[in-house]
């Protein structure tokens, strides 16, 4: 079991909902700083998006931070390196798309991420079938890879997704992409699905944008992560100390 | 005959496969399933050759371009896809996405488009089954092809600019996938070329087959023989997969003609985009380009993975073609033979006549594929004319 | 199956003959004689059937119009003109003329165009055989429809405006004959309905006759029998005299329907214009009026001979529809099969939908003649409907 | 034989060459005026052009020249009409298209003229074959009937309209309709042709501009017709008078 999941495992052990919130890597020279306010509000983990030309799975918002951040020169290599220089008191996760990690080569892009203490990659584009060299690359790293599971997915696959995903299993709250529509949605379907095969922490994303849904979330489910909520917030030039009272709001909804 | 099957996971050699966000698989496990059912029965064959032939104008012509032929010292042959049914190839794939959709229960499709022949060729295929049909088109697009959009309009589909990215061609395939995901219980993504996540490039492969077929017979009929070489455009490569289909396992040479802007083989490597992993055009750190062609239908930074394969294995081999060769080929096509060429289409008349001579040797029988007709770009043709003035 | 052949002076009945100065006279006078002998050397028709096949697109489908059919309680088959080269049936008509201008010894072709599509029709017959080109425009038209004036130099053609009377067809039809008078000697004029001095308005039907014997065959062969009206639209009445060709001889009802502002046989009376006698629109003077028509291709104050003889012995029957009429008609044609019909097309589906149930009794299987399709007007029909909102 | 001819025929029979201009009718108000000044300047008949909407034959000069006439209200009654009023001391010939008497009625329309003093009529669309109807209606009257033969006129053809043309024959000068290019052109094959078959008189048309071209072509033929180089004088505003002197150039031109 890698590390990850043995950190979040023992979140759970401890009675306590995972808060994960999303910051999209390189959208500003400060972006680290909105990390550490993340953690300082009270996150349990943190997301950091990798910036792709063609994010299928995103929305507007996570859309033009990503562009942003690619403008900004953002690429795999420096968000790696920035990340080297320090240290976070929570587990870190990629969410990214494929191709960066196939154009780096899987062995060196797995080495960046260990080497940045990226303890886990959740990559929507990456399917199960298509993820076996990905996985038996970081087989020998301490990366989980974290598959999502959706309203769409049928038992078998619920089966199959459960057994092969490390660290949580994300179960998409709706058929949509990030950041389009709000409420728990299909959540509890989905969260009760993955339960009945697995023991495997599940967290809940893709349409959490308010404390109040991350408390209903977070009633049926091991945890929630925040993500276009967050962004907009970054993107409309919220210092990192504003973005830590927001994240002190979810963790006290959740908590609460 | 026939090309390659993929294999179980959709890859063709190296290339194919399915990537795609979990809450879409299920969709395309099924379509698979569906597609190869429905392939297999005579029913569903029978009626896709019958709605082609009654609706779409199957069989289309070949045409000796005889003066076109004189000038250069090569037997030139064009399959006629510019007289099909709303004027290109594409009326093939969306017939039969078309009718596997109400085939699968399914009310609605939904498909990208870049200068709007995919869009209007879906719009017209849903409006004759009576399917609700959305078709999402980069901003920039839908103000360069106004017309078009009025056109997808009238046919009854609803016409969604895409504003994400470089709001072209491959945003608005992006948007596409991410619109299917909200929708993909009762909406078919109608995908327009041999692209995408399996099935959807073996399928389009399969459909657009019968242009190879119908031309191969035809080459036979008329004593020609199978041509020395068979050329077509190559965007995402629907056409040139169809026409390919009937001679790969020939002896002609098959050659797909790339836009240089665009030209993923020549200056590509493998990448995963949109579904597929194939040849694409990535900058130094991953991301993907965007592509730059005179025509609107060759401007995507990638090529369908069976394509890679063909190159990658050398069946096919996949030239690039400048923009400033394009134009004069449309001139000299329209001025000798009488047909004005889609944009598209002329990048492959000008490989040949760059070629005769050259790559394809003196005397040689060549088979074009005239993807598609020239009325959509003569706007455009007419102001960089003017420009060059 | 024929229709009647004209009298030695090239009357149908009280219409027709020949009313051109005399410098033209013995240019028609060959003109007959050529087309008599190559029309019965089956070489010659082979040629041309063979063209027509190979590169016209022919023959063209007939498509089941079930979503339309179902609507108005008829059943409706389109012939589907649309999908001929070019874009209308007016290819049928200048592949015939090229080809004997070329039999004739001549070296190039004159043409008139109101929209253009007889123009770029002939610039492309013409292209194909190296034949030299002009066309004459209206001025006024040369305005309108910019895209086919710069479609037709793309071909090689000159485009001429014509700055006379009211610089539409009519008067570059006039233009046409004036410069047909100078260089009658190497030049055939390539004339674009079934009007003019005999032999043209014979001829003409000749050719475009292809389009009734094909489709009825088709009806035959699928088993409908001949249907019950034969629908066209009626500007000269090429495309009508095409396919009531098929249908003369049997119990089908024939209807050509006739722009309401150039209603020739509804609103004119007998006269003589343009080297024929014919049904015109004229002042109370004599003096021919302009028509008025949402359709260019039907926007001429005549109308071919033989159907004014076809309405006077009541053999067909001739109908005029409003402006306010086609918009709807080419719009529900659009969203309910697929196909958008050119603007004259749609004169003919507007009079199936107002009549359906009423001249058309329920049940009734009608033949439309799609004789084009509509990308040409598209630009037109938008700046229209935007007007309405 | 009809008044016209008898008067063309001793015109000749006199030596002289026959000088016939043409003024389109209702062009301008006093457009009688011009057909008076005519005759004053030497003119031994004079051409009436009745205004038709679709001039095949004519050149932008007349075509202009007919326009202004219909908007002005011309019409066949009208200028028959108004030629009543009058009279002339030379023939007129009236020169327009075959759907005016169609429309009319044949026997109504020969009728007008005859009323109205015009003793023939060029009718260019009018042809040999299609003329059968109106030169019967015209047999009992005083009209005659003028044909038209042209470079491109056959043998056989000569022959038919030689013998059928009444007043004079009309010899096209090209192969081209009025007012397009001027000279002689191949005038003098034609009126060769004409002469091998029939003694009528023979006049040249079709590109006579300067009085020195009609020298040139009154010396082969009988006579000449000056039309487009006179209708533009009047439509650029020339006076009657200055017609008049024009018209003397000509005929001192001819018979210099
Ligand atoms: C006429 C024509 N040819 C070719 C193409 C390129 O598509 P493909 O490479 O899939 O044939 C297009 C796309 O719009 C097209 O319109
Ligand atoms: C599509 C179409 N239909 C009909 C017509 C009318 O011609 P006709 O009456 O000779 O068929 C035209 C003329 O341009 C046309 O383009």
């Amino acid at each position: 079991m890698k590390s990850l999941e043995r950190a979040l495992r023992q979140i759970r052990g401890e009675g306590r909902k995972a808060l994960v919130p999303y910051f999209m890597a390189g959208v500003t020279p400060n972006w680290r700083d909105y990390v550490h306010a993340a953690i300082q509000g009270g996150a349990d983990a943190v997301e950091i998006g990798l910036p792709f030309s063609d994010p299928l799975m995103d929305g507007v918002v996570i859309q033009e931070a990503g562009l942003r951040a690619l403008n900004a020169g953002t690429t795999l290599a420096s968000v790696c390196a920035e990340l080297q220089q320090e240290s976070f008191s929570v587990p870190l996760v990629a969410m990214t798309y494929y191709n960066l990690f196939h154009y780096d080569g899987l062995e060196r892009a797995a080495g960046r991420l260990q080497q940045a203490g990226i303890t886990g990659a959740i990559v929507p584009d990456l399917t199960l079938e298509e993820s076996t060299h990905w996985r038996a690359v970081c087989a020998s790293s301490d990366v989980a890879t974290i598959f999502m599971v959706a309203p769409s997915t049928t038992s078998d696959r619920f089966v199959q997704l459960a057994a092969a995903t490390e660290g949580f299993c994300y179960a998409a709250a709706r058929m949509a992409v990030t950041g389009r529509a709000a409420g728990a949605g299909d959540a509890q379907r989905v969260v009760d699905s993955v339960r009945e095969v697995s023991d495997v922490p599940t967290y809940v994303g893709i349409g959490i944008t308010q404390p109040e849904q991350a408390r209903e979330s977070s009633a049926f489910s091991d945890g929630v992560i925040v993500g276009s909520a967050l962004v907009a917030r970054v993107l409309a030039g919220d210092s990192p100390v504003e973005i830590e009272g927001l994240i002190a709001t979810f963790r006290d909804a959740i908590d609460g | 005959m026939h090309m390659q099957q993929p294999d179980e996971s959709g890859r063709f050699g190296d290339f194919g496969g399915r990537f795609v966000p979990e809450a879409l698989m299920p969709a395309c496990l099924e379509l698979e399933a569906a597609f190869k059912e429905a392939w297999s029965d005579p029913a569903f064959v029978g009626e896709f050759r019958h709605v082609l032939a009654e609706f779409g104008g199957r069989p289309t012509p070949i045409t000796h371009l005889s003066r076109l032929s004189d000038k250069l010292g090569v037997r030139i042959f064009a399959k006629r896809e510019d007289l099909a049914h709303t004027g290109s190839h594409k009326i093939n794939n969306v017939v039969g996405q078309t009718l596997l959709t109400k085939r699968m229960g399914k009310t609605r499709v939904i498909a990208e488009t870049g200068a709007g022949q995919h869009g209007v060729a879906t719009a017209t295929a849903a409006a004759r089954l009576g399917l609700g049909c959305t078709v999402y088109m980069g901003e920039l697009d839908t103000q360069r092809q106004e017309l078009n959009m009025f056109r997808m309009e009238l046919l009854g589909a609803r016409v969604v600019p895409v504003t994400s990215g470089s709001r072209t061609l491959k945003d608005a395939v992006n948007e596409a996938m991410r619109e299917w995901v909200t929708c993909v219980e009762d909406t078919h993504y109608c995908l327009g070329s041999v692209m995408g996540p399996h099935p959807f490039p073996w399928m389009v492969r399969e459909f657009q087959s019968i242009i190879g077929q119908e031309a191969r017979e035809q080459m036979l009929s008329r004593g020609e023989g199978v041509p020395d070489m068979v050329v077509a455009c190559v965007g995402g490569g629907s056409n040139a997969a169809g026409i390919f289909a009937g001679f790969a396992n020939t002896t002609s040479r098959l050659i797909g003609a790339e836009a240089a802007g665009g030209a993923a083989v020549a200056n590509g490597s493998p990448g995963v985009l949109h579904g597929m992993k194939s040849m694409l055009i990535q900058s130094e750190f991953g991301q993907i380009e965007e592509a730059h062609s005179i025509s609107a239908g060759l401007d995507y930074p990638g090529i369908g993975p069976e394509h890679a394969h063909l190159a990658a294995t050398g069946r096919a081999e996949y030239v690039p073609v400048s923009d400033d060769e394009v134009i004069p080929a449309l001139q000299l096509m329209s001025e000798l033979e009488g047909i004005i060429p889609a944009l598209e289409s002329a990048h492959a008349v000008a490989w040949i006549i760059r070629e005769a001579g050259r790559a394809i040797p003196s005397g040689s029988s060549v088979l074009l594929n005239l993807s598609g007709r020239g009325d959509k770009d003569v706007a455009q043709v007419r102001e960089m004319l003017k420009g060059q003035q």
